[in-house]
């Protein structure tokens, strides 16, 4: 089986953290949001210092981590909000 | 109604929008550039959003808002871009039959907003230094008096003040 | 700022008027003419005022709000004559710091102002008849999870949803 | 000593009770604003029907019932109010 590839955007100070705001990663085809999280922690370690903190949405929809993944899903990767 | 813009907030608009012949009470929210945080000299702010999910997000507060309360009409608008100190970042109007009910429904509005909706705000100080909002950094404290918004019950307002987390059924663990 | 008038209320004015760079907050409250009251037309609401203790009466309400709440500024417009449905018969504007307070101000101002201010109104229905309206007969039933407003205990909002009688420092027995 | 005279107005369904907007009633020089009470009762009995939520208010404030008049005070005789 092919590996598939998700976008993963990255927001406010997750951005500034990253020195990024988007990038596209590989990953097993049967990978969940927990698999791709541990990828992009280990690429930015310097996201890690939000630890717990730090949210995550697939295709524009807070997700849990054991959701599986598929091809073309967009991933966001954020701190927690502060809009208002 | 809802509206993510990097123009000036028609308020006045909103407040129009959401007045009906079947209401007898509507509550209007602004949340508006404040000088002082902290005893520190904010002289502007930049909010940045995920407009995608911001959009989606704005939309499920108008349904939810309707299943919640007796809702007649309500508008949601949020700013983006560069503000300045007065500016309006945010504007909720709701309207209802009665006044417990508009008053209950713009706090939950306004409140849920602030958990869910990937919004944030950089504040630019006078001096000169920049820093991004966090819930628990930020700590706009309530008063101590409180009162959580009706039928928001899990929200769980922190007692130190402090925003809480989005709901856990919405979040990673 | 305090205003009895027969004329239209300009809510607009008064929502610039209490903007401030020191809020982060501004609650608006609108009643507005509604349509349906317990299944009954209404065609016109007629609004009469014991002018000079009414105009006292609102005077003291901004007083004791600020004394309450931390209120950067308020105002309180109402209107008295014949009102129309959708008419605005009363507005009320705060800005605070913070927006729990704002919340919480605007609605212990309009709680208090029903329980407290010399007004009255008559309700002109589709029928032709015409009644004065008394707390306990209108009642407009708050929903079952209405939320106190904070600090106002003493308001004693009845379980039933009527309308609680003025706090008793104010009241002959 | 010489009696006083207290102006006494009516308003909304009370006004309607008591067909008349105002009047001027004489009392002792000690009477309270209880004795008004009593005195405008027995003129007007139309007014019992709103029993103790019949509000009073002297010179513009809400009053106790023993609080003593004075000669040109303004006393309000009212239902519970309704604006808003």
């Amino acid at each position: 089986m092919h590996e598939i590839q998700v976008t993963v955007l990255f927001f406010a100070a997750a951005r500034d953290a990253a020195h990024t705001d988007n990038t596209v990663i590989s990953l097993q085809p049967a990978a969940t949001l927990a698999d791709l999280r541990d990828s992009v922690l280990q690429q930015w370690p310097e996201l890690r210092k939000f630890g717990p903190s730090l949210l995550w949405a697939v295709n524009a929809q807070y997700a849990n981590p054991d959701l599986p993944l598929h091809d073309s899903d967009t991933v966001a990767c954020f701190p927690p909000v502060s809009g208002g | 109604m809802i509206e993510l813009t990097d123009q000036p907030l028609d308020f006045h608009s909103l407040s129009e929008y959401v007045r009906s012949d079947a209401a007898g009470a509507v509550v209007v929210f602004l949340g508006t550039v404040r000088e002082f945080t902290r005893g520190i000299q904010t002289q502007a702010l930049e909010y940045t959003a995920y407009h995608e999910m911001a959009r989606q997000s704005l939309q499920q507060l108008e349904t939810e808002v309707r299943q919640r309360f007796p809702v007649i009409e309500v508008g949601i608008l949020h700013r983006v871009g560069a503000l300045k100190l007065g500016d309006v970042s945010v504007a909720i109007a709701v309207s209802t039959p009665h006044r417990a009910e508009a008053f209950a429904a713009g706090q939950w509005l306004i409140d849920t907003l602030k958990l869910r909706v990937p919004i944030w705000k950089k504040e630019c100080f006078s001096d000169g230094r920049e820093e991004w909002q966090h819930p628990g950094i930020t700590s706009n404290s309530p008063p101590p008096d409180f009162p959580p918004a009706a039928a928001s019950n899990e929200l769980n307002i922190n007692s130190d003040g402090s925003q809480p987390q989005p709901p856990a059924k919405d979040l990673p663990a």
